[in-house]
């Protein structure tokens, strides 16, 4: 605890290295899965067999992505990308990597759970196909695909640690560091703040889940019929 | 008044739902279709909105046919009730109604005022207003849906077995208020069901379907029960199993009408 | 690009395919690392999913602190152990249990919560005890999403394993750990490739299995991939 | 106007004019004689941004190649065989003889300080007794051998291959822990997980826990002077100077001792450490 | 003989389902408690297996009191039906019937010959042995339940909403079905439904419901209908509404029975 508060100025810098780094790759990751799950799903009900293959391909080709482990790619990806070694850039490249192959089926998911009977009525009721994507599609698939985002934030907030073994400083180098100089307390007071970097970002994306899909929170009538 | 011409459907898999399909669906009035699962009575339904594209035949809105009229605004001069209410679970009640309202271009605040009215039309009070769907019990859900269906004033009302996921006592009393409604509106309603019972008691009109929206009968409720035209409505509307086969018997000193199996159906006046 | 040709090269050198620092026995120790850990969690997972996923207690505790787990990052945790329990097996047999009883927990109670309850009650109406109900009724029809759950948890401890090395152990993480201490970027990428092979074969089995255990659930219904 | 002035300037040229970037490796040592560069820099008013725990050589000589660094704490054997892979100088003199030609264009070293930090092989007392042991050939005499080191020691010259080499030292049974010498190879050796353990000579473990460091009188194990390794262009003589005062102050007792405050039950941070050695020293 | 001695049950989260309810279930009749959702009935049946655990009085079978007995024992030596049958649906149709008797002990040979034997008595025949209870239709899964049900050859057979499920026609034909096989079988039965016509058609005692399990009018349905015991019963039987209240019109020269909305109900005999 003497120890945290003493060296609070660099424990600050690196919740702040690991929060915007952590931070953007979610969101870059969420960003670009969005489109090509989508694309995934609306290739799914093409009336071309081929274009059918070629969605479930995408989805499990960004399942094979996860299966990269994470240390070497964080090695690697200096040599692919040209950029500098000490570019975290690199590591933010990769947790993207990680976050949209997650993220791709989240969304694909998603939106095959919006129930057709809803989207089937919505058409009855005159909404263009465009209308009906913005309107009743994307809004519908949000829960799930705010589950997908809750999976995707916690894992790359505990990834990028691993990111310190390859020099990119985060919360992780301080696991490395106190490993190397026997120091437990250094080493747990990492796990701590990364655990709870995590669940900040966990707690803000259900905030805004609440807020953005109010109706999502509300108790139903029913219950079991 | 909608015209069904030898109307045919062909699924894009194969599957022959319908074919050579001709009816009569008077204005103001109700038809009811009533048939067995799969005989094609959505997809007959579905055709009127365009939400099904026909594959021969064609049908005719007043003498317009409806082929050459844009889907989206088609669908948006008719109002449409399904089974499960296919609220959007995302927007308020009272956002629900009005969402058909804004599809057609009305301001905000009219068309909530309107969706207001509407609600108030079919028994819903501004207590549900706000809830979402969710929050509403079955028989609610599909009150809302009629009224959703009703929000743009439209003529016709397609309904596709609105009442059929409602329990027995909730359904007799939104049938009890089709009726209600239907005397004020005088709207043109195609009605689908597959309960011969509904069936008689919302229709003027009611169209007994076989397999593949082949037409047994056509006629008013009393008509086909004096008459059936053969074997298949007779089983089919019940005489065959005793159901409707009543004789009076005296209990206790007073005239109760009972069936084969004498079990009492009523007390006579 | 010489960093593939290098790979290749890497991969032909026949001192790989055999030996205690060779791609078959080091594999065999990442499996078998895998294995152990996926066990250990096991012992943890399986019955306390049975009872959360049964009883339904304790359900809000679990998804709490499943969700905490998740968050842990393995290499705090192994580095931490390590300084406690010195090198060897121990302390990364544990950091990778803990990291894969999430999963491997939440397929266990959220498949036994998937059940229909009408099922489990009529179970229980015809005269079943409560462990004919687990054995016969809740585990058979949970099946896909405990293996679901355990197909998640054993890529994780796959690609996580790696780390590992980091302190010690064998298994594939050796050669990407030694290949960067001596900045030897084919080492490390051929460690990658293989672990990559690895893990696609595995998913592969599991989603066969997955595949076999849906259809043992509802038979009826065509086989089709399901995923947790 | 200093705003317009920083405006108009370009970014990069004003960088190399002002700040020094300064690397570490990611372990504390070199952590502790970064900060004491950065200490001792700052102290004359120069501008210097810290890059610290950057990991391997492979990652931080190439920045330092592309200036994405300027200055990095360096140990002569290590730097040498890293850029000269070939090379078979062991002793100080060969290698700082053969340093500054095996350099790449751009990049330079100061001087050298009498500090050094190589590897050594350490047993337990015990065990040397037991075995009469007092250097590293005296192993050969052993029917089975276990060895805790950085993987790296696998292939090095002054590793496994060395030791057969030099030694005749034959069939070692080989555990490779990625903490140069630290805590987790300690303890190995400390509970008999394993017979020799390679620690870095200036880590306090090896005096407080009484080890016996093996003698390396062929002198396979190559020496290890700190020394800063700078990009030229970076450094102006001011610079320079006060670097190269910095490497005549510093030790190898010192180093063990900056080590120990780091590392034992005190925990200070570099920074610190760095700070008060200066102080001491009367370079701060 | 079945009887219900003051029996009241709270939950665990204090929901009072019923209180002092009494009643006597005579031997091998059908007795069906009909009432509004959420006013006990289930609570009631299920407290006759030991499903639910009574918090007040008693349950006496041939003067037993219940409560002394094994659950699970208990439970094998009565059948029971509900809604969506709950077969496993990873067992045959076959081994569904079959596993009651299995946890009873019987061989597998054996359970497997009496499980064939009482699907036929429910109407089905061998083709469906082999099938997975999610290929049938929900008619016959319902059935399935029932065969299930009676595979232990139990005096006791408790059935909730059976048919709730399956649509008006399938639903029809089953209650059609589980007459003549009461006939065969003279079973003492514990029925539940909210669907008054239900009751009518399958009880020999109706035991109508109010709130809390509150009990309205017991009585042969006749008996109900000639004399309803107030205004609630009334209603809830659809004197009311005048579902119930006939008359007779001439239709093309047929007696047709209708009631005061005009909806015909059957023709006279
Ligand atoms: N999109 C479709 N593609 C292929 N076949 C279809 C499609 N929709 C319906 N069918 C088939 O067409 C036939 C008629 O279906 P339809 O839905 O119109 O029947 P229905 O009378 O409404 O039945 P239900 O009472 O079960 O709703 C059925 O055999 C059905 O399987
Ligand atoms: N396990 C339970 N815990 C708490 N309350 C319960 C439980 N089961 C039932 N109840 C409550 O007890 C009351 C009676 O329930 P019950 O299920 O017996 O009604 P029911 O007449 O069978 O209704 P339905 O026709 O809807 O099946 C209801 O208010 C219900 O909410
Ligand atoms: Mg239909
Ligand atoms: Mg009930």
């Amino acid at each position: 605890m003497n120890w945290a508060l003493t060296n609070y100025e660099r424990l600050l810098d690196l919740v702040w290295q690991h929060t915007w780094i952590s931070g953007s790759a979610i969101a870059l990751g969420f960003a670009l899965a969005l489109p090509v799950g989508w694309a995934a799903y609306a290739m799914k009900s093409s009336p071309h067999g081929a274009v059918r293959q070629l969605s479930g391909v995408t989805v499990s080709l960004s399942s094979v992505l996860y299966t990269i482990p994470s240390l070497p790619l964080f090695v690697i990806m200096p040599t692919i990308l040209g950029l500098g070694w000490l570019n975290p850039i690199n590591v933010l490249i990769a947790l993207v990597i990680y976050a949209f192959a997650i993220m791709v089926r989240g969304v694909v998911d998603a939106l095959n759970a919006v129930p057709p009977s809803v989207l089937d009525s919505a058409a009855a009721c005159g909404f263009s196909r465009g209308q009906r994507a913005i309107s009743v599609t994307l809004p519908l698939a949000g829960p799930v695909m705010l589950a997908a985002l809750r999976v995707v934030s916690v894992s790359t907030v505990s990834l990028l640690s691993i990111g310190a073994l390859v020099g990119v400083s985060n919360l992780g180098s301080l696991f490395t560091n106190g490993f190397n100089r026997n120091f437990p307390t250094e080493i747990l007071t990492g796990v701590v703040l990364t655990v709870a970097l995590a669940l900040v970002f966990d707690l803000l994306l259900v905030a805004a889940g609440r807020l953005l899909m109010p109706w999502n929170s509300v108790v139903s009538a029913g219950g079991s019929a | 008044m909608i015209e069904f011409r030898s109307v045919g459907k062909r699924f894009a898999d194969g599957t022959r739902a319908v074919s050579d399909f001709s009816l009569t669906v008077p204005s103001h009035t109700t038809t009811v279709l009533v048939g067995s699962s799969g005989c094609g009575k959505t997809t007959l339904l579905r055709s009127v909105n365009r939400m099904v594209d026909l594959t021969e035949g064609k049908i005719l809105i007043d003498d317009d046919d409806i082929a050459a009229r844009d889907p989206v605004q088609l669908r948006r001069s008719i109002g449409y009730v399904m089974q499960h209410a296919g609220l959007l679970p995302h927007r308020r009640v009272i956002d629900n109604v009005a969402t058909v309202l804004r599809l057609n271009g009305v301001p905000k605040a009219a068309a909530r005022q309107r969706a207001a009215q509407v609600l108030e039309t079919v028994g819903l009070d501004a207590s549900v207003h706000r809830k979402y769907p969710s929050q509403l019990s079955g028989g609610q859900q599909q009150r809302v849906g009629v009224a959703r269906a009703l929000a743009n004033d439209p003529n016709i009302l397609l309904m596709d077995e609105p009442f059929g996921a409602v329990d027995p006592i909730v359904r007799a009393e939104l049938q009890q208020e089709m009726r209600r409604l239907q005397q004020d509106l005088k709207k043109t309603i195609v009605f689908v069901t597959h309960d011969i019972e509904e069936a008689f008691a919302l229709g003027d009109q009611v169209v007994i379907l076989r397999e593949g929206g082949k037409v047994a009968q056509v006629g008013a409720p009393a008509e086909i029960l004096a008459r059936p035209a053969d074997e298949f409505v007779a089983r089919f509307i019940g005489l065959e199993h005793g159901r409707r086969q009543l004789r009076v018997r005296d209990e206790n000193g007073r005239r109760i009408v009972v069936d084969e199996h004498g079990r009492p159906a009523g007390v006579l006046e | 690009m010489s960093l593939l040709e290098e790979t290749v090269a890497w991969f032909s050198e026949p001192a790989q395919w055999s030996g205690a620092t060779g791609i078959p026995w080091r594999l065999a120790q990442h499996i078998g690392y895998t294995a152990l850990a996926v066990a250990a969690a096991a012992l943890v997972a399986v019955p306390l999913g049975l009872y959360i996923g049964h009883t339904g207690r304790w359900r809000n505790l679990a998804v709490l602190s499943t969700g905490a787990l998740r968050a842990l990052p393995t290499l705090g945790l192994l580095t931490l152990l390590a300084l406690q329990l010195g090198i060897g097996l121990s302390a990364p047999i544990i950091a990778l249990a803990v990291l894969c009883v999430p999963p491997l927990l939440a397929g266990i109670y959220s498949g036994l919560e998937a059940v229909d309850p009408a099922t489990v009650d009529a179970a229980r109406a015809q005269g079943m005890t409560e462990a004919h109900v687990i054995l016969r009724v809740e585990l058979p029809l949970a099946m896909p999403l405990i293996i679901g759950g355990l197909r998640s948890a054993v890529l994780q401890v796959i690609a996580t394993a790696t780390v590992a090395a980091f302190i010690g152990v064998g298994g594939l993480g050796r050669y990407i750990i030694d290949g960067l201490a001596v900045s030897d970027t084919a080492r490390v990428l051929g460690g990658a490739v293989v672990v990559v092979i690895l893990a696609l074969v595995i998913d592969a089995l599991f989603a066969a299995a997955q595949r076999l255990s849906a259809h043992f659930a509802d038979p009826a219904t065509p086989t089709k991939e399901r995923h947790a | 106007d200093p705003d317009d002035a920083g405006q108009e300037s370009d970014d990069a040229a004003q960088e190399s004019a002002g700040t020094i970037g300064i690397g570490s490796a990611d372990f504390p040592e070199s952590q502790i004689i970064a900060e004491i560069y950065a200490h001792a820099l700052e102290a004359e008013d120069f501008q210097v941004e810290r890059n610290f725990q950057i990991g391997a050589r492979e990652v931080y000589m190439p920045a330092l190649e592309n200036a994405e660094i300027d200055l990095m704490p360096e140990y002569t054997g290590n730097l040498l065989s890293y850029l000269d892979p070939e090379t078979t100088a062991t002793s100080a003199e060969d290698i700082e003889a053969e340093i500054p030609q095996a350099l790449p264009e751009g990049l330079e070293v100061l001087d050298t300080a009498e500090a050094q930090n190589k590897d050594s092989l350490n047993v337990t007392e015990e065990f040397a007794a037991q075995n009469d042991l007092e250097s590293i050939g005296d192993l050969a005499e052993l029917e089975q051998l276990s060895l805790a080191a950085n993987p790296e020691f696998a292939e090095r010259a002054y590793g496994i291959p060395g030791m057969e080499e030099v030694y005749g030292i034959t069939d070692v049974d080989f555990t490779p822990i990625s903490d140069g010498g630290g805590p987790a190879t300690l303890q190995a050796l400390l509970d008999g997980t394993v017979d020799v353990a390679d620690i870095y000579t200036t880590t306090p473990s090896i005096e407080e826990n009484d080890l016996v460091t093996l003698e390396d009188p062929e002198d396979m194990i190559a020496a290890q002077h700190v020394v800063p390794v700078v990009r030229a262009e970076a450094m102006d003589e001011q610079a320079r100077s006060i670097l190269n005062e910095v490497s005549a102050a510093l030790t190898t007792e010192a180093l063990t001792q900056m080590n120990a405050r780091n590392s034992g039950d005190e925990v200070e941070e570099p920074a610190t450490i760095a700070q008060d050695w200066l102080e001491e020293n009367d370079l701060g």
